[in-house]
């Protein structure tokens, strides 16, 4: 496990976190998992996809991630989705993504449906509430944090 | 020294002070006014790894992070 | 709505239920869809792909689809889903599917994440209760209705 | 005439029947010893609608379909 930079989909690893510079290229990487793992049998594959949408007069967002807080985070869910016989994947973007590209894109395999079903949500779920990961809206050429949009990390305050 | 980091829309440089601990961190950065609103919505890491007692321990080389409020996807 | 039958992938039509000869080209069908609703504002796309498992020593799995019915609970899935907000797809293999091939996908877009959470699997919980299709194992050379791992439609025993 | 199809993997050709509701389509494939387990599993519809109950009219050129136990995915 790790954190893997794609600047090309050139090559690819299991369990591997994907952090890419702008958009993500949904097709290209949903089709890769998919034939990573086509002879894994698996029975449920469940891709969730994250796109910007067209809100609040804004041209875009921007994303800054915290890299070795967000593979901790991600690491301790391969574990818990090896526990259930599944597996994960997820891609996010960094810096600026404009409307109607995607940013997100969080995948859970597993041999019966219903491990899958309840695994994406929990996920996807946790990761909102978790991952360290700050979100800007771009306006008129400023970058301006989501602060309404985002959640106070449990535990938070702290130093207070 | 241990450095203070403060991540995402904290817009603050780094601080290397000489702490031994969270609760000596947190009477410092109280007395600035900027910061007491991150402070209330902020998770604390030590090393990257998440604590919750302010009675952590500091030693010389540690990292100690800053992390407002997220919103990843 | 209605059903479209494709044996080639020449063109789409919105709020269609795809159904096949044989295993879906996944990649394409996922690319094909989120190029659909690129622009359309949904903020979260979610697709379940099921794929055929290597279990129980079968060859694979074949499919009988009555497709009236299928149609009009596919239809009042695509009513539920508007009145959320929400769009559904689907396709569905008839005939014959080998191992490692898939043999279904549904998918929801949504603007907002939770509903597409909550939609994706409710949708895939009443096609398997309640779509009319029926799945045998292909096994030594036989077709052998796979009675054990059926459901019975809700309202089933009206006639006994 | 009434048209009686059975769906799937149920093995035997349709009827051709001159019957008025379901309750004498009932009764007249109860007779048939093959088709009780599948009396008990399988769900009704005429027309392609599915109906729940037995007193569900039918009239000339109706179609009732018999559907069994179902598996997608």
């Amino acid at each position: 496990m790790g954190i893997k930079y794609l600047y090309s989909l050139l090559y690819a690893v299991d369990d591997m976190l994907e952090l890419y510079d702008g958009s993500l290229d949904v097709p290209s990487i949903l089709e890769r998992w998919y034939k990573e793992e086509e002879k894994s049998n698996y029975g449920a594959y469940i891709p969730f996809i994250g796109t910007i949408r067209d809100e609040d007069d804004i041209d875009g967002l921007s994303f800054d991630v915290y890299e070795p807080i967000l593979e901790s985070w991600y690491n301790a869910w391969v574990q818990k989705a090896k526990e259930k016989g599944a597996i994960i994947k997820m891609a996010h973007s960094r810096g600026d993504v404009m409307l109607h590209e995607s940013s997100y894109i969080a995948a859970v395999f597993s041999p019966k449906r219903r491990v899958a079903l309840e695994f994406i949500d929990e996920f996807v779920e946790d990761f909102k509430a978790s991952a360290p990961i700050w979100k800007y809206d771009l306006k008129d050429g400023k970058r301006i944090y989501a602060k309404d949009r985002s959640t106070a990390i449990k535990g938070s305050g702290l130093l207070s | 020294m241990v450095r203070i980091e403060f991540l995402g829309p904290i817009q603050k440089e780094p601080l290397e002070l000489e702490i031994t601990n969270l609760k000596e961190l947190a009477t410092i950065l109280q007395e600035t006014q900027e910061m007491r609103e991150w402070l209330e919505n902020s998770a604390v890491a030590v090393n990257d790894n998440l604590v919750s007692s302010l009675d952590t321990e500091l030693k010389d080389g540690d990292k100690v992070s800053l992390l407002p409020p997220v919103c990843g996807g």
